[in-house]
């Protein structure tokens, strides 16, 4: 497809856009500039195999994951362990830093690196433990005026027996309860994949942040295609099907900014990511300072209560 | 690690099919539509709890003539032009057609024994109960009647999980829904569940369990990932009663398994309990 | 000892009683007369031979246990199961019902009729789980402005490797904490063995009572003589030391009041037993009316800061 | 099933005692008093962490010349006129002729790299660390003095459970401590707790697991029964680490084990993340 078709589409889009309820609530006009201004940069719409690449791209072995961030971002990270009740998930990083001078908590999935790290932080698929450390972290920044970050990059939450036991669903859920009562900032970015309830969990926030190269959807491509066809081998297809690219997610309304990286993906170069990263973050949390705290959580609310499309 | 996710599973059948839907699937047991209707569509045999469907399940709930639906105009829209083996918006049709509902949730105004609540009910038949945008707003409609009229809101659940046809807009209908019972909880008023098989997904881990009270029916599914993604990922042997309403009450996770035939006595009393107005 | 010594030393410490710190705070000088009049009820001190003799009562095997009050105090009881995320504790219960026409929600240890129950329900002593569940229930009432009554009947929390796994120490601590949180009434009543931690957890309300034959201590006197005398078998020495009996617990301000049982103790007589407690935790629901919930949090961590004797 | 409370062991000894207080219960190796000092009571030869008494650990924490102590002029009294093999009152004199102490927890203000906090530590030698009504009025004043100056309060526990000889009213000090941790939390001020060997019983039932950041020592014991105790009612082996601060940090019950040598950095850090003022 020539470039000036792409360029209409989106254009269409972004008109309709404008009279979606899904923009209504709390989104204000000047955020649709930023947005029109934003789908200008990234340009044109992703073709199915630029989707695809951005699908290998959210799951590169080399992509920054959390703890890459912490420790580019924050000064005197303070990491935080356990849930006070069963365990301490290596799936879900909790914990208090210093971002610009100004103390934030942190909470993101992690995966790991190597082999073993990896088992050990399954892949970043946290167990219902992972959830309570991250909600309990985020009461402290609660009770303590902290803003919460949060760093989406999680397949999911972690479809286990004894997570099942344990109640995945409900932790879910009451994480998402959590962020939805929170009087301080919150700001969710998803750094990697956002895959499904297991990324929603930590994404109910005032802004949510998506990286260029992040993927962020209701189920994997390879689920999807498992459950369409019965073949997870289509993912490909599926992923075309359901674009969890991030242009598609901020025509969508469903996050409110893309974050760039570094040409060629995260992976080239971590500092450089984390800097346009932090920027972001910081500029975020800029637009929500002195908001009074029941206005933010009026506000957040009413954010997620406008997504949908009906008639 | 295969890269599955497990949130959605939108099968429209919530387990192997059974050779005839009037036959228990359990003790093999028959039955003649009027009986299954008598019985609340439990076997009489050996108590296994058909699927019921959203409008007799409020008839067998509410006083007679009580119910007042709300929101029955509301559509889903096909935000993805999204195509599988058929287009979404064929499937929606089609879904209409079998069922006479708009989507796979009804709700309204009712009473229960005298006493008023806001009621939200599923239908499995809907697409396997998935929750789409249609679903989370009428959702969320139902959690801002029962706050604006103050009395509490009863929602029976039987999903599997997102509409996955919508996209990322249903998982945000997780988030959605979640917000407005907090604005219900806000109010002061209570969200009452009542988990019918299956629950399983994005309503699980939502609004779901969510509940002031959780209630379940025997041997309902309440899992977020279902079994079968459970095992392809774990290759552990599942148990016996793997995310069934038996195990989740072991574990601590709901209040009470309720029989169908004690739900409407049931919810009377968590009425007169949390206050709701005659 | 005759009678008219008792009656001085009871005068003498009614009148220390007045200048004591423990009994400023909250407390209102209506109270001073209440306490008064009811050292004048029981009469006299208890020996120690009837300080034993309370410990056997406290614990005998008849005595009418949560849900033998529950029955008979509550209307359209409802259970609550499950502390949402590990497990129901049999030993604690926790519901709604309606006292008198008015919702409220109960907790309180739970010991076993029979052989297979005692079992199943540890003997009264809960695990995590069990004060989970309480609080969970506890937070039900805060939201909805429901009171809150607990029952406290516990030798102590369950000493197990897997109940110190789950954290016993922080689920006793959190309990209390949650309860000074509340914002609707609540008042305590050890209506059996008020043992330790295990029992504090359920009891930091804004009325404490405590029935005639109950036992409050920081220790069992069992355990008390295992340690001071490496000898269980001088607990009743032990017991006449510390005295958990309600009178003494009456007179340090630890309890507000002493509900009365049937003669002879409580086990005689179960109906009458429920009634005489049902008619306490009315009158004290009532003296609690209409304080705003604020005020209520405030005095009832003000009671319990003023506690405690030092020069 | 034995009727043996569980929660109070005061015990003035933490284990069995070594053959030499300066001797290594764990590799044996024996250090002179000025080279423990020096260690921070840490063995150099197996990182074992010796008990360490209330005002070296003050002095090891803060800027030198910082620590302002309050509340010096508490004193038990004696309730029950309490007597076991000897008077409450003669082991209370006892107590403070051998620690200096006026009881099992000193307080004040102080500085740590610059900022200011609250302190409140404890010593194990003053009758096992046992929680009577001055530790828990201390205590709370600890509280309300870092909620008024608007500085956190750093808790440093060592303890075996409530004092015994204070009868039913050293159990209310469990909530007496409890309600002034609420009130400092109130005041939008932090808790930080750092659990020495061993914080058991009623200091671990109230205010020790309260903090909005939990440190431990490392191997510091932190059960709330005793594993004595557990061993007898359970009749179960108890794992090697039972009660451990190891165990504690994998079963989620802790934020992090930090070495006594890295113990001033760490709060230095948490004061400033914690806006502590300067
Ligand atoms: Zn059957
Ligand atoms: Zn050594």
């Amino acid at each position: 497809m020539p470039p000036s078709e792409h360029e209409l589409r989106l254009r269409e889009r972004l008109g309709r856009l404008r009279s979606l309820p899904l923009l209504g609530g709390a989104r204000i006009s000047g955020e649709l500039e930023r947005l029109q201004r934003q789908i200008a940069r990234i340009g044109e719409e992703a073709t199915d195999e630029e989707i695809w690449r951005k699908v290998e791209l959210a799951r590169h072995d080399d992509r920054p994951y959390t703890l890459d961030y912490v420790e580019r971002l924050l000064d005197d990270w303070f990491e935080l362990h356990g849930d006070r009740a069963l365990g301490d998930d290596g799936a879900m990083i909790a914990g208090l830093g210093k971002l610009e001078g100004r103390t934030v908590v942190l909470v993101g999935q992690q995966k790991g690196r190597d082999i073993h790290e990896r088992a050990s932080r399954r892949f970043g698929m946290p167990n219902p433990e992972g959830y309570r450390k991250a909600w309990h972290a985020m009461e402290l920044a609660d009770r303590h005026g902290f803003p919460v970050i949060s760093l989406v990059d999680t397949p999911g939450a972690y479809p286990g027996v004894v997570a099942e036991q344990h109640g995945q669903g409900a932790a879910i859920a009451r994480s998402q309860a959590v962020m939805a009562r929170l009087t301080v900032p919150a700001v969710a970015c998803v750094i990697g994949e956002g895959g499904s309830g297991g990324a929603i969990a930590l994404a109910l926030a005032d802004r949510v942040l998506m990286q260029e190269n992040a993927i962020y959807s209701v189920i994997s491509p390879e689920g999807c295609a498992a459950i369409l066809w019965r073949d997870a081998g289509q993912a490909k297809k599926a992923a075309a099907a359901f674009r969890p690219d991030a242009v598609h997610c901020l025509e969508l309304g469903v996050v409110d900014e893309i974050v760039p990286e570094p040409h060629g993906g995260a992976h080239i170069d971590h500092d450089m990511a984390a800097r346009l990263l932090g920027h972001a973050l910081r500029e975020s949390l800029a637009e929500l300072d002195g908001i009074p705290g029941d206005d933010l959580r009026r506000r957040r609310r009413a954010r997620f209560r406008s997504l949908g499309v009906f008639a | 690690m295969a890269k599955i996710d497990v949130s959605v599973e939108t099968d429209d059948q919530p387990s192997p099919p059974p050779s005839h839907p009037n036959t228990c699937p359990s003790c093999h047991s028959h039955y003649r539509d009027d009986e299954l209707e008598r019985s609340l569509w439990v076997c009489e045999q050996c108590g296994h709890h058909f699927p019921m469907r959203a409008r007799p399940r409020i008839a067998s709930l509410v006083d007679p003539g009580s119910f007042t639906e709300e929101a029955t105009d509301l559509h889903s829209e096909d935000p993805l032009g999204f195509f599988d083996l058929r287009p979404y918006t064929e499937r929606l049709a089609e879904a209409e057609m079998k069922t006479g509902l708009a989507d796979a949730l009804v709700i309204g105004r009712a009473a229960i024994e005298g006493r008023q609540c806001e009621l939200a009910v599923m239908d499995f038949a809907f697409m396997g109960g998935s929750m789409g945008s249609v679903v989370g707003e009428k959702l969320s409609r139902a959690c801002d009647a029962a706050a604006e009229a103050g009395m509490p809101l009863i929602a029976v659940t039987s999903s599997g999980g997102a509409r996955m046809q919508e996209g990322i807009l249903a998982l945000m209908q997780l988030p959605k829904t979640v917000a407005a019972v907090e604005d219900l909880h806000d109010s002061g008023n209570a969200l009452l569940c009542v988990m019918a098989h299956p629950t399983t997904g994005g309503v699980l881990a939502s609004f779901a369990t969510l509940g002031d009270v959780v209630l379940a029916e025997p041997n309902a599914l309440m899992s977020f990932a279902g079994p079968r993604v459970v095992q392809e990922i774990t290759r552990e042997k599942l148990p016996d009663d793997f995310g069934r309403a038996e195990q989740n009450l072991r574990y601590g996770q709901i209040d009470a398994i309720v029989p169908r035939p004690e739900l409407r006595p049931t919810l009377s009393r968590l009425l007169r309990l949390f206050d709701a107005p005659e």
